[in-house]
């Protein structure tokens, strides 16, 4: 009888998990269901005869580490999330070229004025939200003024850091035209390829204060791009379909039937899942994973430089980091190239400052000033008064207290690597280098608040492809959030206030270089190196095309030979 | 032939790592119908002679030396296939413990265990073998049977689980019934009463019975021969009223000594002193002599044997009732027990301290 | 029966409040902040606190915790911080998951180690036992997270590139992509597919812990005059073993039962990481290293209930296996 | 001639005798410590000026060569008659299981293998081959190539990803895992019993109220808790021991609680009360005793479970900081390189789970010698 009752029990339980799997999500708000059901119906008025063709079909699983964010553009800025807004869910007004030019996708064209103050948009008109309604200049002006309106608490404000405020700065033409206005400013087109148009028909009634908890963002999305939301489980997948009503011009439907954004946070397990076919695409690999992904035959791995680099931040608020010679020594005392060799092999780029090496400013030759060079940092260190007085090895200042530092960093395999050798190497030098993990949001939580309880921080930024770095090291911006190194320097400052408003490439190229030399003497991090991104795909997916754009860049594109499509 | 006869029993078990004789060289003949009483304080072997017969000693952590043999009707059952050894136990010897609490099994109604043990030995279907227990819990005294049965022992009384768990030796139609202390753990009247149903049920199906107990008044009631057991060995055998009118052996002069006699108030308590040694220490010599009051030099170097005291009362002797030897480094003429065997003595009791073989000759 | 089950439900309302508020007050402690999470380069002091506005978090704490305690007494477990899914449904959605998974390695576990505890009491002292008892506690002495790779590595991709073996079963997840897209019987498959190694580690680790119950307890029923008792009827061994000893032995073992399920919950927590399990376990490990409170004090209200309804279970199961102390005997 | 070969081999007599294990594992210590010290032999001399930990080191290794050389003596010079004299000694609480503990080989195993572990811990400075904090490949003019050598005879376990030799940080690492360990286990059960007594002993409203907070503890799954605790604060050892420490005191009260319960009932605790001793008097030195045998069998039970647990929390990044890793630590930044270097994390995994199965089989050993009925095993 016991054994009856437990077996029935463990059935019931193994069905109900077997019903359980189609999307029920959609049963949670009243927003959702009735989102979720016009969705539907829309899908269904235009998915009837689709595009023939052999790349048509199929699906594919893309593997990360980490859940990302959500689909809306007023809340989830993680790289991952602004991915699938960008390229995936929802649409910008450009995007960019593999030249890092910009070129149109839900604009037609733009123009900028002739005192480079305005800046108009031609939307296609074309495009329709998953739900059937046209996207419109509404929508953008929309996006732009939720965005600027501080209760959202929009996670990059710094892309409208020049447009004029409020209704001043947008006014919606007709339909499908929109103008901006802003005082002149470099890369202006960055944030329209960067920022994703958010629906207002089912958005313009919600406080703003609740935008970045609304449903759309995570419980039932609603964009316009080539892919709908289907359903989701968090922390484990995201399920896409393909949109049948993508614009035509635009290439029409996207050749992939349905898309998969899968969670598997031990990469280990994750690695296993490519090689044994279970996903096609591993994103953010280990750099030795890579090694093992393409040695197996049918998988490749795709890499490219990225813009995102490692630095060791110094906080120089504190005594012993005030020092420029002693931040200087504690960069020449690392060997960044063996470091990056050792872990990266070639994949890597020695950086100096925080221009990565995809950017156009970028000046590889800049590095030569900052060699590895252990004796030099010693006789640094001396002048700045640190002396190994009681022979451990370590050095002292004048009151005998060691020279350490606490470097603190979050659980990540390569920072904790890069940390480790970084002690072992300093202390070569006479540094006692403490890396100190913490999670990442006491790190977070350490170094932007106002009490900047840190020495150094190890940490990896992304920058933007519209580079500006007044929030870490301007000294009006000394307070704020970024400004975790406390650099004050009038001459950077003066960089610093020019560099965004020189709106053309040549004239700016000089004054990047002359910023950068100014980086490098001032020292407020140890800049190591911009890793390439690596990726391991399965070659049956083809013509995935990865660059700094990002992972999802050419998703439109990837398809699947018939014969090589999984049949589940 | 006999029913059950056994020679030379010797088994050991386990203790600490070191094997103990509990049983040290036996020799016991029973013959149908007949009730035979095995006396001896706890510790003196008597449980694990009754195991060795059921061959269940190698459950427990024993086993019974090469040399032994114990036949049950002429067949050998020492290292008999354990197949053939289930069919036996239940089914031609049944046994009731001591303890009719523990001896029972809490999760499983009275009647479930009756009917398991009709089921071993009878093939019979759920509803004859149903109605086989309803009849044998009625045949040892249990009021409403059909009740009963659906019981669990936590739900009974001590004297209705021992009817109960005699039942179960019942289902086998057993020709030997051995009742290892059926009524210790019992109150004094339910004492009785069970012990009046064993000797009914005796004479009802002509089983024999081996009554194990180390109260000598309660095999007295029940038994016509007796056998006192001390540190695995017999020290003293005969029917029962001739031991208890003039017990032999200074140990059975003991433990009739050491009864409480109601009526008798004059009489003295005189208790043995000290305890049964372990089995895996036993002394040197004769087992007895460190509590013995009697005892002299030779006890502690020689042991005894067994000698036959030639008492006849009737006739009908038999061959290996009892065992006519000497003692071991002494002279037989000496100490003087004589073989009188086959001369027609109707039972042969038998003596096992050597010492006092003076007394041979005497009538009781 | 029900009222006794009710009443010690309801006793434990108050104990789990505590739990949780003790909960709340180690996560209000914590230096950490729940907003960070949505920290952005560029991104102002201001918006920081706009946000934190946004989550609530502005209030202060006993504020906060009055909202939580309110909502809460209401059957409301308000939203998740980190998502704004209301936490009732995040829960719902995740807690089959591990149900499943922790009810099948327990039947497994408890089958086997059961099966195992019985062979090395039976054989007590032999080198069988030794073997069996030495290899079950080395499974049980090993970290899960260890096997788990390790089960990955052996049955999922050296497989068939290595062994050989026609199979390689699936290293993570529960079903796979396109799931949807099967009929009802291949859905059966895939899922039990990916039931195997999450489940068979899960199962291996705890299997140990049993066995060894299970084998003291035999060890202590074996002893009992009622064995002699079967035995001495002519009962063939293995119904002596398997019927009339290890009914018996069960009854401490039901406990454990009660013990064991809502431990598992947590258990599962390396199990659910490695083989990316969408369970319980990894909910509350997310949502604690978010700082998302509304979840980590709903997960553990519904972890303390699951112990005291273990608890109550295993009491009244209990009564199911000992006749001697079923209720109405005294 | 038995004296003779004792004093050069000790242990060899045992052997001659057919004593195999004694003299087996008596000789073997001998030759192996006597081995390490001539390979160690620079070592040793620079113990001489060394740190504490070389001191100690070498202090060990003196110890047990003179102890296993006494012990020896003693045992080989017919002493055994005493040893034969001391098995029917009872009495105290913990030495009546002594003679049932030696019949159970998989315990002496599991002793002997904690032992081992122990003397390892101390011995390390001396039988570690490398530094364990080097990183060859990365000093100046390193060889990149070092890096994720597999097993030789120069590196037996070989080096993990920064070219440190793997058995060395597994032998230094063992010290730090251990070491949290024992103290989170000390304090745990430290408290649990003083708690547990107390709560048995007075009964009423103390013992309510600590069997409430127990309640309350046993409810919240320990592992939750425990990496609640360790990732919203920052981890230190501290705080780890004390998290570890939080999370397992209930087990141990609560057997101290039932132990003290049934003693109280008891002819001798009656009796000292008769004898109108001090409550604190009667408990700590009349009760507390008695029930130290399940305390012990609870905290080296406990040891294997929180050797697990601690290995748990490293595994999730949220282990004690420390140059020298817990072997948590090792198998969770070794893990990455797992399919293609084997080595750098299957041997911590191993040690972890072998001294587990060590101090697990001690606890179950114990257990059965000292109290069989008693036998919960928790789930981690």
């Amino acid at each position: 009888m016991k054994q009856v009752l437990s077996c029935s029990l463990l059935t019931a339980l193994f069905l109900m998990g077997a019903c359980a799997d189609d999307p029920d999500t959609r049963t949670m708000d009243g927003f959702c269901e009735t989102a979720l059901a016009r969705v539907d119906s829309f899908m269904a008025t235009v998915s009837g005869d689709g595009p023939e063709g052999v790349r048509y079909g199929g699906m594919a699983v893309v593997g990360a580490p980490a859940e990302m964010g959500g689909m809306n553009a007023f809340a989830h800025g993680d790289a991952g999330a602004v991915q699938h807004q960008l390229f995936v869910n929802l649409m910008t007004l450009v995007q960019y070229d593999e030249k890092l030019e910009p070129v149109p996708y839900l604009a037609r064209s733009w123009e900028l004025s002739e005192d480079e103050s305005e800046l108009t948009f031609h939307l296609r008109d074309d495009v329709r939200w998953h739900d059937g309604e046209p996207t419109t200049a509404h929508d953008v002006a929309f996006t732009f003024l939720t965005a600027m309106d501080p209760r959202t608490g929009f996670p990059n404000p710094a892309f409208f850091q020049h447009y004029l405020p409020g209704e001043e700065g947008v006014e919606v033409v007709d339909s499908f035209t929109v103008k901006f206005r802003f005082r002149p400013h470099s890369e202006y087109m960055d944030t329209w390829r960067a920022v994703a148009i958010m629906p207002r028909h089912l958005l313009a009634d919600v406080p703003p204060e609740e935008l970045a908890r609304h449903p759309i963002g995570e419980v039932c999305p609603v964009g316009n791009g080539p892919f709908r939301f289907v359903s989701r489980r968090p922390g484990d997948r995201w399920l896409f379909e393909a949109n049948p009503a993508f614009p035509d011009g635009l290439g029409g439907r996207p050749f992939l039937d349905r898309y998969t954004y899968r969670v598997i946070p031990e990469q280990t397990i994750l690695l296993a899942e490519l090689l044994t076919g279970g996903v096609d695409v591993h994103v953010a690999m280990f750099p030795n994973h890579a090694a093992r992904a393409e040695a197996e035959p049918g998988l490749r791995v795709v890499s490219f430089p990225y813009r995102s680099f490692l630095f060791a931040g110094w906080n120089s608020r504190v005594p012993k980091l005030s020092d420029p010679r002693v931040r200087r020594a504690l960069t020449l005392g690392v060997n960044r190239g063996q470091i990056m060799q050792g872990i990266h092999g070639e994949r890597a780029v020695v950086v100096n400052s925080g221009i990565p090496p995809v950017h156009w400013a970028f000046d590889p030759s800049l590095g030569d000033s900052l060699p590895y060079d252990p004796d030099q940092a010693r006789s640094l260190l001396e002048g700045a008064g640190w002396v190994d007085r009681n022979g451990d090895g370590i050095r002292q200042d004048s009151e005998g207290s060691p020279l350490r530092i606490e470097l603190i960093l979050n659980q990540n395999q390569e920072r904790q690597e890069v940390a480790e050798i970084m002690r072992v190497q300093l202390r070569e030098v006479g540094v006692d280098l403490r890396p100190r993990v913490v999670e990442f949001a006491t790190l977070m939580g350490r170094i932007t608040s106002r009490q900047r309880d840190f020495e150094g921080v190890l940490v990896s930024w992304e920058a933007e492809f519209r580079l500006d770095e007044r929030d870490q090291f301007h000294s009006a911006a000394v307070d704020g959030l970024w400004a975790f190194s406390g650099t004050r320097d009038p001459i950077l400052d003066r960089y610093l206030d020019t560099l965004p408003i020189i709106t053309d490439r040549g004239e700016a190229i000089p004054v990047w270089r002359a910023y950068q030399s100014r980086i490098m003497e001032v020292q407020p991090y140890t800049y190591l190196y911009s890793a390439y991104r690596r990726n391991g795909v399965n070659e049956r997916l083809r013509e995935v095309v990865m660059d700094a754009r990002g992972e999802w860049a050419s998703i439109r594109g990837w398809w699947i030979a018939p014969e090589d499509r999984r049949t589940p | 032939m006999s029913l059950l006869e056994i020679r030379n029993l010797r088994s050991v078990f386990r203790t600490r790592g070191e094997e103990a004789r509990a049983v040290d060289g036996v020799d016991l003949t029973m013959e149908r119908g007949e009730a035979v009483g095995l006396v001896g304080e706890s510790g003196s072997g008597k449980t694990v002679l009754a195991l060795s017969i059921l061959g269940l000693l190698s459950h427990g952590s024993g086993r019974i030396l090469p040399g032994s043999s114990i036949r049950l009707r002429g067949e050998e059952m020492v290292g008999m296939k354990e197949r053939r050894l289930r069919q036996i136990r239940g089914g031609a010897v049944a046994m009731v413990f001591q303890e009719p609490m523990t001896s029972l099994n809490p999760v499983f109604t009275v009647g479930d265990q009756v009917l398991e043990a009709v089921k071993a030995h009878r093939a019979m279907d759920g509803r004859e073998g149903w109605a086989e227990v309803i009849r044998l819990l009625r045949e040892v005294g249990i009021p409403e049977p059909e009740q009963r049965a659906g019981a669990y022992p936590h739900q009974l009384s001590g004297g209705m689980r021992q009817r109960a768990m005699i039942a179960m030796a019942l289902a086998g139609s057993p020709a030997l019934l051995i009742a290892d202390e059926p009524t210790s753990a019992l109150d004094v009247t339910v004492q009785a009463q069970i012990l009046e149903l064993l000797k009914r049920l005796q004479s009802r199906f002509h089983m024999a019975l081996l009554l194990i107990s180390h109260d000598v008044g309660v095999v007295s009631r029940v038994c016509q021969t007796m056998v006192v057991l001390y540190a695995g060995k017999v020290v003293e055998k005969g029917p029962t009223q001739d031991i208890l009118r003039s017990p032999r052996h200074p140990y059975t002069r003991g433990l009739l000594g050491s009864r409480l006699f109601l009526k008798d108030r004059r009489r003295v308590l005189r208790p043995i002193p000290g305890e049964v040694p372990e089995a895996n220490a036993w002394p040197e010599g004769c087992r007895f002599h460190p509590r013995c009051s009697e005892a002299w030099h030779l006890c502690g170097r020689e042991e005894p044997r067994l000698v036959a005291m030639g008492l006849g009362r009737g006739a009908g002797a038999r061959e290996g009732d009892s065992r006519v030897v000497g003692p071991p480094g002494g002279s037989l003429s000496e100490v003087g027990p004589t073989d009188r065997g086959g001369e027609g003595r109707s039972r042969a009791r038998s003596v096992r301290c050597w010492l006092f073989s003076g007394d041979l000759g005497e009538e009781t | 029966m029900l009222v006794y089950a009710a009443r010690r439900v309801l006793a434990a309302v108050p104990l789990l409040l505590g739990v949780a508020t003790i909960v709340f007050v180690v996560l209000a402690l914590a230096p950490g902040d729940p907003a960070s999470m949505y920290l952005r380069p560029g991104m102002s002091p201001e918006t920081l606190d706009q946000i934190r506005r946004n989550m609530g978090l502005d209030a202060p704490l006993h504020v906060q915790y009055g909202r939580w305690l309110l909502s809460f007494l209401q059957g409301d477990f308000g939203q998740s911080l980190a998502s704004g899914i209301p936490v009732k449904d995040r829960i719902l959605e995740v807690l089959p998951n591990t149900l499943l998974l922790a009810a099948v390695a327990i039947l497994l576990a408890f089958v086997a180690g059961i099966f195992l505890g019985v062979m090395q009491a039976v054989r007590q002292h032999s080198p069988l036992d030794s073997v069996l008892s030495g290899t079950s506690l080395f499974f049980y002495s090993m970290p899960s997270f260890w096997l788990a790779i390790m089960m990955v590595l052996v049955f999922s991709v050296n497989a068939g590139t290595v062994w050989g073996w026609p199979v390689s079963l699936p290293p993570s997840g529960m079903v796979s992509d396109g799931y949807d897209l099967l009929g009802p019987m291949a859905r059966v498959r895939d899922r039990l597919l990916h039931l195997v190694l999450p489940a068979l580690t899960l199962t291996l680790v705890l299997t140990g812990g049993i066995a060894r119950y299970v084998r003291n307890s035999m060890l202590e029923v074996i002893r009992q005059d009622y064995i002699r008792t079967a035995r001495a009827k002519g009962l063939p061994e293995w119904q002596v073993v398997w019927k009339h000893a290890l009914r018996n032995a069960l009854i401490p073992v039901v406990t454990l039962l009660g013990v064991y399920f809502p431990l598992l919950l947590s258990g599962t927590v390396f199990i659910e990481y490695v083989f990316a399990w969408p369970g319980m376990g990894r909910l509350m490990v997310d949502s604690i290293l978010l700082e998302d409170y509304p979840v980590v004090l709903a997960g553990t209200f519904l972890f303390g209930g699951m112990v005291v309804l273990g608890n109550l279970l295993a009491d009244l199961l209990y009564g199911v296996v000992d006749p001697r102390i079923r209720r109405g005997d005294g | 001639m038995g004296s003779w070969m004792g004093l050069a081999l000790p242990g060899l007599p045992h052997l001659h005798r057919g004593k195999w294990l004694e003299g087996g594992v008596l000789l073997s210590l001998w030759l192996g410590l006597l081995a390490l010290a001539v390979v160690r032999f620079d070592r040793i001399v620079g113990a001489f000026r060394g740190g504490l930990d070389e001191r100690i080191a070498l202090l060990t290794l003196v110890l047990v060569l003179v102890g296993v050389w006494a012990w020896a003596w003693r045992s080989g010079s017919g002493a055994l008659s005493g040893q034969e004299a001391g098995k029917g000694h009872v009495g105290r609480p913990l030495s009546g299981g002594w003679a049932a503990f030696r019949r159970n080989r998989m315990a002496l195993l599991g002793l002997g293998a904690a032992v081992a572990l122990y003397l390892a811990m101390l011995l390390t400075p001396l039988l570690a081959p490398f530094d364990p904090l080097s990183m060859p490949a990365f000093e100046e003019g390193g060889d990149l190539g070092l890096r994720l050598a597999p097993p030789s005879a120069v590196h037996i376990m070989g080096t993990d990803q920064y070219s440190r030799d793997v058995f060395s940080r597994i032998l230094y690492g063992a010290r730090i895992s251990l070491i949290i360990v024992l103290l989170a286990v000390g304090i745990s059960v430290a408290l649990g019993t003083i708690l547990g007594a107390v709560a048995g002993y007075l009964g009423g409203i103390p013992d309510a109220v600590i069997m409430r907070l127990l309640d309350m503890f046993m409810a919240f799954p320990s592992i939750v808790l425990l990496l609640a605790i360790v990732a919203l604060f920052e981890p230190s050892a501290f705080l780890v021991i004390a998290a570890l420490a939080l999370t397992q005191w209930p087990y141990t009260t609560r057997i101290v609680r039932g132990e003290i319960l049934a003693l109280k009932e008891r002819e001798f605790a009656e009796a000292a009360r008769a004898l109108a001793f001090s409550r604190g008097r009667v408990l700590f030195r009349h009760l507390l005793p008695n029930a130290m045998p399940s305390v012990v069998v609870v905290a080296s039970l406990g040891i294997g479970n929180t050797i697990v647990l601690e290995a748990g929390l490293s595994f999730l990044g949220l282990g004690v900081p420390s140059d020298i890793p817990s072997w948590g630590t090792m198998v969770d930044q070794g893990r990455a390189y797992l399919l293609d270097s084997w080595w750098v994390v299957t041997f911590p995994g191993l040690a972890i789970a072998l001294a587990v199965l060590a101090f697990n089989l001690l606890g179950d050993g114990l257990r059965d010698a000292l109290d069989p009925r008693q036998g919960e095993r928790l789930a981690r």
